[in-house]
C-alpha cells in the first residue's frame, strides 16, 4: 500500500467540510416535512457520509480490490439479514401486540 | 416393555396420508442414494485396493459428471420441495366452515374451550369428518401443539393467536404432545385427543356441563366489563359498533387497512390506541392485565356471532368506511374468505349457541 | 524465495518473525483490520435489524421516544465524533510523513474530541435517568412515561403530555388515553437506545484506551514513514465507530421531528 | 514405493516445535500456532468428554419411560449442558482450532498464523468461555436448551442463564479470532507457487468455515447480549409482556446458529478430502467443484436459517422461501461426496485407519444430509419439526460426520503433530466400533421422530421405549469407541513407531517438513511449483530426504 498515493491534508479538510454540511443538511431537513421520504432522505445522506469516510478516511480509495470486496461483502451480508428477516415481518399482518 | 413396538404412526387424520407419501418418498430416495454410495464406497474399496505394483489411474474429473449430479440433485429436491409446499400450503390454508376450538397453553397445561361452552384440560374431544380449527395462544412461553397421529404441530406464541386445522378420520384416543421445549415439565405437557364419531361427540357435547356458551360467556365479559357503553349501535357511540365486524377490513385513522380478525380484536382490547377505528377517537383504555386470555377468547367469540340484522351481513362488502377489495393486503385475502364462513357456524347436533343478539347491546 | 531466515540484518524491528516483509505486514495487519469491522458490522448489524422491526411495529412510540431526547445534543455529538474522524485520518497522514509531534497533537485532539463525545452522552444518560426514562425495572427508578420520578420538576419528561401537545399537530386524534398507552410504548424505544448508544459508547471507551496506548508509542517516535500499520488500525477503528455513529443519530433523534418542532 | 521406506528407518528429528522449549511458560504463552492447537486439543477433548458424560447421562435415563433417574429440572440442565458443550465447545473449535490451526499454515507454506498473539488471545478467550459455562454449570446447572429460547431464558427460568450465555459470547469471540486469522493468513501468507488453485481442500474448507465465523459469529454474540440485558433489567426486546417479540430471537440466532452447522461440517468435509485422495492415491475428482462447492455451502447457509422456524409462526410466503433456498445448500453437499466417491474410483486403495473414519464419513454424511430433506420439506417438516427425528438427523451429520472426520483427521495427521505412529488394529477396531455404536444410537431415533416422540422429553410414553432401550445400549458401545483412542493415542506417545516426515506418502506441504515440525515450520519456506494432490506423478520423489 505504501506505494500507492495517500490523500493529503487538503482533500481531508473538503471530506470534513462535506461531512459537516452533510450532517447539517440532516439536521435541517428533518424539521421539514417530507412526509415518508423523511427517513429515505436521512438515511441517503448518511449511507454519502460514511462512504465518503471508507473512500477517503479509511483510505479504501487507494486500496486493494480486496478490501473493497471484503467490504461489500459486509454490506451484502447486513443486507442478507435486515432483508430476509423482513421478508418474513412484512409478509405477515404485523404481530399484533 | 412393550415389545410389539410400533415403529409407524397412526394415520388418524385426513392430512395424514399426504405427509406419509412425502415421507415415504424421501424414504426411498434417501434408501437408494445411500445404498447407491454405500455400494460404491465399498465396491472401489474392494475392487481397487492396493496390492503389490497397483497404480491409480488419475483422472482429473469430469464437467460433464459434475453437470449431471448437480442437475440430478436440484431436479430431485425442486420435486421435493414442490411437493413439500403444496401439502404445507394446505395446512396453511384453513377450510371453510370449519368447528373452531380455542386453545390456551401454559406452564403446563392446555385448556380447551368449545363453542358450546364446554372447558377441558389436557384432553380435547374432536368428532371424526369435520374440520376442526384451533386457534391457539399462549400465556407464558412458547409451546407447541403437536399431535402426531394427525400430522400437525403449531407453535403456540404469547400474545398472538396461532392455528392448526385437521379433520379426523379414526376414532381413538391419540398423543397430544408439547414440542416446543417450556420448562421443567415440558414432558409432562402432554394429554390426548379424542375422537369421536359424529354420533359420540354430540352425545359427549351433550353430557358436559357447560355454563353456556362460549359465546354467551364472551358476552357476560362484554357487560361485565362495560363495553357496552361505547360499542354501540347507535350514532352517538363514542366507539365503532361490533356488530358483523368480524372478519371484514377496517380503515383506520391513518387510512391503512386492517382485518378484524382474532388477533386485531385482541389487540384493540390490550392495546386499543394502535389501531383505531377511522372516525373515532381513541379514548379506549387498556384492559391488559384486567381481562384473562379466557375471556378475550370468549368476547372475541361473541363479536363474532354480533351481527346485524341482515341475512348475511357479513359477505356486505359497503361497510361504512367504503372499502375495496383492492385496499386488502393480499396476505389477508385468504384469511378472509375463511371468516366470511363465520355466521354459519354451528355445533353438530345443529344447536346454534345461545343466541346473544337476543339481547341487542 | 525471497526472504529466509538467514536474513536478518535488514530487518526493521517492528517486522514480526511470521511474515517476510514490512509490506507483507502491514498488508496482512489491515486486511485483517477490515475483517474485525466486518464482525463489528455484524454485530451492530444485529441491532439495526431488531432496531427496524421494532419501529415497524410501534412507529408512534418510537416517535415520542424519539422527541424526547435532546436534538441539539444529538446534533453537536455528531460533529464532535466527525471532527475527531478528521484529526484521526491527519494523525495518519502525519505519521506517513514522519511528523513525530503533529501525530502526538492530533492524537490528543482526538481523544479530547472523543472525551467530548463520552461527556455531552454521559450528560444525556443523565438526563435521561432524571426524567426516569431508563428501560426496565432494575436501574434507576423504574421506567416512568410521565418523568419526575426523582425530579423536582414534573413537566420534565412527561412524554404522554408532550404527544398530547397541540404543538404536535400529526394525528388529530390523539387522547388523553391514547397518549398515555404510547407514551407506555415508548420503553421499547429507550431499550434500543440505550442497547445502541451504550454498544457505541462501550466501543468509543475502547477506542480512547487504544489511542491513549498509540500516543505513548508516538511520543517515543515508533511510527514513521516506515511503520505506522498500529496508527493505521486504530483510525480504521475510530472511523468505524464513527460511522456507527452517522446512522445512530438519524436513526434515533430525527424520528418524524417535523412533527414536533425542536 | 513401499520398498523405499522400507530401507530407511525414519528418525525422531533432533529439534521441532515439542522440544524447542520446555516448561508451562513456554506453552502458556506460546505464540507457536502448532502449540496453541495442542492446547486446544487438550481443552476440547477435556470439554468432548464432559459433553460425553452428559450424553451417556441422557441416554441412561432414558431407559425407562417415566423418568426415573433424574428429577425432570435435573434432566433439563443435563441436554442443556451436553448441547452447549458439544456445540460451542466442541463441535465449532474441534477441526479449525486443533488441526486447522496446527496444519493451515503449513499447509499454505508459511512460519505462522498473520496474528499469533491473537491466535492465543483466542484459546485464552475459548478457556475464558469454557469457564463461565463451568462455572454456570457447576453452580446448579442451567436448563434454557442450547438454544436459549426466548421468552424462557429471559424471563421465566430461575437460573443462571445468563452466566452460560456469557461464555457463550466469549466463546463465540474466540471463534472470530480464528477465522480471522485463517482468512489473512489464506490471503496474505501464500508460500510462493501456492496460488488459490493449488490450496489444499482443507484449506479451502476451513477458509469457507473462517467465512462463517467473522460473519455469523457476531450476530449470536448481540443475541445473547440483548437476552442477558432483557433478563437482567427487565427490558422489552424479546418477551411479548414487556412488548417484545420471541419469533425475532429465533430469527437472531438461527442467523448464526445454522451457519453454525456448516462451521461444524465444513472443515470436516475438508480432512476427508485430503484423506480420500491420499489413501486411493489419486488426484481427487473435481478438485475446484469441490472447493467452490465450499464457498457455495458457506454462502448459501445464511440464507436458510428460518427452515428452523416453519412453526414457529413465521408468515406462509417467507416460509416457502426459506424452503426453497435451503434446497440450494442440499446441490454442493451432494457435489462433494459424488466427487469424494469417484474419487476412489480405480483407485489402490489402502483401508487404513483414516480411511476408514472418511468411509464411514461419506456413509453417514450422505444419511444425515439427506435426511436434511425431509426437515427442508415444509409439509412433512411440520410433523418431524422438535421430534427425535431432527435429533437423529444433526447428530448423524455432527457425530456421523463431523466427529468421525475429526477423528480421521486425528489418526491421519496424528504421526506429523506428534512424530509416532498410533497402533493400526485398536484403531482399526475403534473405528468399526463407533461406526456400530454410532448406528445403533443414532438410528432408532429417526423411527422415534416420526412416531412423534418430541425432543427434551424427560419421560415418554411407553410404546418408545423399545427403540430408546435400544438407542441406549448403542450410545455405551459408541462411548468404548470414544474412549479406545484416548488410551491408544496416549500409549503412542511413547511406545509408537516413529513416523517419519511422510509415513502415507502424501502429497502437500505439511508431508514435507519434519515430524514433528520445526517451530518455524520448514528449514526454509517451500515454493510450491505442483498441483495439489499430484498423486501417481512424483508424489514418490519428496518422500526422501
Amino acid at each position: 500500500m505504501s506505494e500507492h498515493s495517500h490523500p493529503t491534508p487538503g482533500l481531508y479538510v473538503v471530506i470534513l467540510l462535506a461531512l459537516v454540511v452533510g450532517t447539517c443538511l440532516t439536521w435541517g431537513i428533518a424539521f421539514v416535512d417530507l412526509g415518508k421520504w423523511n427517513p429515505v432522505v436521512a438515511l441517503t445522506i448518511a449511507v454519502i457520509k460514511a462512504v465518503l469516510v471508507v473512500l477517503f478516511f479509511m483510505h479504501v480509495h487507494y486500496s486493494s480490490k480486496l478490501t473493497k470486496v471484503t467490504i461489500s461483502a459486509g454490506v451484502f451480508w447486513l443486507m442478507i439479514m435486515i432483508t430476509m428477516s423482513l421478508s418474513d415481518y412484512l409478509t405477515r399482518t404485523f404481530l399484533p401486540q | 416393555m412393550q415389545l410389539n413396538f410400533p415403529i409407524f404412526p397412526e394415520q388418524a387424520s385426513s392430512m395424514a396420508g399426504q405427509v406419509d407419501a412425502l415421507y415415504l418418498f424421501l424414504v426411498l430416495i434417501t434408501t437408494f442414494f445411500s445404498l447407491l454410495i454405500a455400494i460404491l464406497i465399498l465396491y472401489f474399496a474392494i475392487k481397487y485396493r492396493r496390492t503389490p505394483g497397483r497404480q491409480a489411474e488419475q483422472i482429473h474429473g469430469s464437467t460433464l459428471l459434475e453437470i449431471v449430479w448437480t442437475v440430478i440433485p436440484l431436479g430431485i429436491s425442486m420435486v421435493i420441495f414442490v411437493w413439500g409446499a403444496v401439502i404445507y400450503y394446505h395446512m396453511e390454508r384453513p377450510p371453510a366452515n370449519p368447528l373452531e376450538i380455542y386453545g390456551v397453553g401454559k406452564q403446563w397445561m392446555w385448556k380447551f374451550q368449545h363453542p358450546g361452552g364446554q372447558r377441558e384440560i389436557n384432553t380435547l374431544h374432536v368428532p371424526t369428518g369435520r374440520d376442526v380449527k384451533v386457534t391457539l395462544i399462549s400465556q407464558d412461553v412458547i409451546h407447541s401443539f403437536f399431535v402426531p397421529a394427525f400430522r400437525v404441530k403449531q407453535d403456540v406464541l404469547p400474545n398472538r393467536y396461532v392455528f392448526t386445522w385437521f379433520k379426523a378420520t379414526q376414532p381413538g384416543t391419540y398423543h397430544l404432545f408439547c414440542s416446543q421445549y417450556c420448562g421443567t415439565k415440558h414432558s409432562g405437557m402432554v394429554g390426548q385427543v379424542v375422537v369421536m364419531t359424529p354420533e359420540d361427540y354430540a352425545s359427549w357435547l351433550a353430557s358436559g356441563k357447560a355454563e353456556g356458551s362460549l359465546a354467551s360467556l364472551g358476552e357476560k365479559a362484554f357487560q361485565q366489563y362495560g363495553c357496552t357503553t361505547c360499542h354501540r349501535p347507535d350514532s352517538g357511540a363514542r366507539g365503532p359498533n361490533l356488530e358483523g365486524v368480524y372478519g371484514r377490513p377496517i380503515r383506520l385513522t391513518d387510512n391503512r387497512v386492517v382485518l378484524a380478525d382474532d388477533n386485531y380484536i385482541r389487540e384493540s382490547i390490550l392495546e386499543p390506541n394502535a389501531k383505531v377505528v377511522s372516525g373515532f377517537q381513541s379514548i379506549m383504555p387498556t384492559f391488559r392485565g384486567v381481562v384473562s386470555e379466557d375471556e378475550i377468547i370468549a368476547i372475541t367469540e361473541y363479536i363474532k356471532h354480533l351481527s346485524p340484522q341482515q341475512a348475511n351481513p357479513l359477505n356486505n362488502r359497503s361497510t361504512p368506511t367504503e372499502i375495496r377489495d383492492s385496499e386488502v393486503p393480499n396476505i389477508q385475502q385468504q384469511n378472509k374468505q375463511q371468516n366470511q364462513q363465520q355466521p354459519a357456524q354451528q355445533t353438530p347436533q345443529g344447536k346454534r349457541p345461545a343466541n346473544p343478539s337476543g339481547k341487542k347491546p | 524465495m525471497s526472504t529466509s531466515q538467514t536474513t536478518t540484518t535488514d530487518h526493521h524491528p517492528a517486522l514480526a518473525h511470521q511474515f517476510d516483509s514490512m509490506e507483507q505486514q502491514q498488508e496482512a495487519s489491515t486486511f485483517g483490520m477490515w475483517v474485525f469491522l466486518l464482525t463489528e458490522l455484524m454485530m451492530f448489524g444485529g441491532l439495526f435489524t431488531a432496531y427496524l422491526i421494532y419501529r415497524l411495529k410501534y412507529y408512534p412510540a418510537f416517535v415520542a421516544g424519539s422527541t424526547s431526547i435532546s436534538v441539539s445534543w444529538g446534533f453537536a455529538n455528531t460533529l464532535v465524533l466527525i471532527a475527531s474522524s478528521f484529526t484521526m485520518a491527519m494523525t495518519v497522514w502525519a505519521a506517513q510523513n514522519g511528523k513525530r509531534k503533529t501525530q502526538v497533537w492530533l492524537l490528543l485532539a482526538t481523544m479530547v474530541l472523543g472525551t467530548a463525545f463520552l461527556g455531552v452522552k454521559a450528560k444525556e444518560y443523565y438526563d435521561k435517568w432524571d426524567e426516569c426514562h431508563i428501560p426496565g425495572h432494575v436501574i434507576g427508578k423504574g421506567f416512568n412515561a410521565w418523568g419526575g420520578c426523582s425530579a423536582t420538576d414534573k413537566s420534565l419528561g412527561n412524554i404522554a403530555e408532550e404527544i398530547r401537545d397541540p404543538k404536535a399537530h400529526g394525528n388529530p386524534n390523539v387522547t388523553e388515553v391514547s397518549a398515555e398507552q404510547t407514551a407506555k410504548r415508548t420503553e421499547i424505544f429507550f431499550s434500543f437506545y440505550f442497547a445502541m448508544t451504550g454498544l457505541h459508547a462501550f466501543h468509543m471507551v475502547i477506542g480512547l484506551g487504544l489511542l491513549a496506548w498509540l500516543t505513548l508509542r508516538a511520543r517515543s517516535g515508533e511510527f514513521g514513514p516506515a511503520y505506522y500499520t498500529p496508527i493505521e488500525l486504530g483510525g480504521l477503528y475510530w472511523h468505524f465507530v464513527d460511522i456507527v455513529w452517522i446512522f445512530l443519530f438519524p436513526l434515533l433523534y430525527l424520528i418524524s421531528r417535523h412533527q414536533h418542532g425542536v | 514405493m513401499s520398498t523405499a521406506t522400507a530401507i530407511v528407518k525414519p528418525v525422531m528429528p533432533e529439534r521441532h516445535f515439542l522440544n524447542d522449549n520446555y516448561g508451562i511458560r513456554s506453552w502458556l504463552l506460546t505464540k507457536d500456532h502448532k502449540r496453541i492447537a495442542i492446547l486446544y486439543l487438550f481443552s476440547i477433548t477435556f470439554f468432548f468428554l464432559i459433553g460425553g458424560v452428559f450424553a451417556s447421562l441422557i441416554r441412561l435415563h432414558l431407559l425407562t419411560p417415566n423418568g426415573e433417574l433424574f428429577e425432570a429440572d435435573t434432566y433439563n440442565k443435563l441436554f442443556t449442558m451436553h448441547g452447549v458443550n458439544m456445540v460451542f465447545f466442541f463441535l465449532i473449535p474441534s477441526v479449525p482450532a486443533v488441526l486447522g490451526n496446527f496444519l493451515v499454515p503449513i499447509m499454505v507454506g508459511t512460519k505462522d498464523l498473520a496474528f499469533p498473539k491473537i491466535n492465543l488471545l483466542s484459546w485464552y478467550l475459548y478457556m475464558a468461555g469454557g469457564t463461565f459455562s463451568m462455572a454456570a454449570m457447576v453452580s446448579g446447572g442451567v436448563d434454557s436448551g442450547w438454544t436459549f429460547y426466548a421468552p424462557l431464558s429471559s424471563g421465566y427460568l430461575k437460573t443462571h442463564v445468563i452466566m452460560l450465555a456469557v461464555g457463550v459470547i466469549i466463546a463465540g469471540f474466540s471463534s472470530i479470532f480464528t477465522g480471522l486469522n485463517f482468512i489473512v493468513t489464506v490471503h496474505r501468507m501464500r508460500a510462493p507457487g501456492m496460488t488459490w488453485g493449488r490450496l489444499p481442500l482443507f484449506v479451502w474448507s476451513n477458509y469457507a468455515a473462517s467465512l462463517i465465523m467473522i460473519l455469523g459469529t457476531p450476530v449470536i454474540a448481540i443475541t445473547l447480549i440483548l437476552l442477558a440485558l432483557e433478563r437482567g433489567f427487565h427490558i422489552g426486546i424479546f418477551d411479548p409482556k414487556l412488548g417484545g417479540d420471541p419469533v425475532l430471537f429465533q430469527h437472531m440466532f438461527w442467523f448464526y446458529s445454522h451457519p453454525a452447522v456448516y462451521i461444524m461440517i465444513l472443515p470436516g468435509m475438508g480432512v476427508i478430502s485430503e484423506i480420500v485422495p491420499c489413501f486411493s492415491r489419486k488426484r481427487v475428482f473435481g478438485y475446484s467443484f469441490v472447493a467452490f462447492s465450499s464457498v457455495a455451502i458457506a454462502v448459501f447457509g445464511f440464507v436458510v436459517w428460518a427452515h428452523h422456524m416453519f412453526v414457529a409462526g413465521i408468515s406462509v410466503y417467507s416460509a416457502l422461501v426459506f424452503s426453497l433456498l435451503s434446497y440450494a445448500v442440499a446441490i454442493p453437499s451432494a457435489v462433494k461426496v459424488f466427487n469424494w466417491t469417484a474419487t476412489m474410483y480405480k483407485g489402490s486403495i489402502e483401508m487404513s485407519t483414516p480411511m476408514l473414519y472418511a468411509m464411514a464419513f461419506i456413509g453417514l454424511f450422505t444419511i444425515g444430509g439427506l435426511t436434511g430433506l425431509f426437515l427442508a420439506a415444509l409439509g412433512l417438516d411440520i410433523h418431524i419439526h422438535d421430534t427425535y427425528f431432527v435429533i437423529a438427523h444433526f447428530h448423524y451429520v455432527m457425530v456421523g460426520g463431523m466427529v468421525t472426520a475429526y477423528l480421521g483427521g486425528l489418526h491421519f495427521w496424528w504421526p506429523k503433530i506428534t512424530g509416532r505412529m498410533y497402533p493400526e488394529a485398536p484403531a482399526k477396531l475403534a473405528a468399526l466400533i463407533t461406526f456400530i455404536g454410532f448406528n445403533l444410537t443414532f438410528f432408532p431415533q429417526f423411527i422415534l421422530g416420526y412416531m412423534g416422540m418430541p425432543r427434551r422429553y424427560w419421560a415418554y410414553p411407553p410404546e418408545f421405549q423399545v427403540l430408546n432401550v435400544l438407542s441406549s445400549a448403542g450410545a455405551s458401545v459408541l462411548a468404548v469407541g470414544f474412549l479406545l483412542p484416548l488410551l491408544y493415542f496416549a500409549w503412542s506417545l511413547k511406545y509408537g513407531e516413529v513416523a517419519g516426515n511422510n509415513p502415507w506418502q502424501a502429497t502437500g506441504l505439511e508431508w514435507e517438513t519434519s515430524s514433528p515440525p520445526p517451530t518455524h515450520n520448514f528449514h526454509e519456506i517451500p515454493i510450491v511449483t505442483k498441483d495439489p494432490y499430484a498423486y501417481g506423478e512424483d508424489a514418490e520423489v519428496t518422500v526422501v530426504h
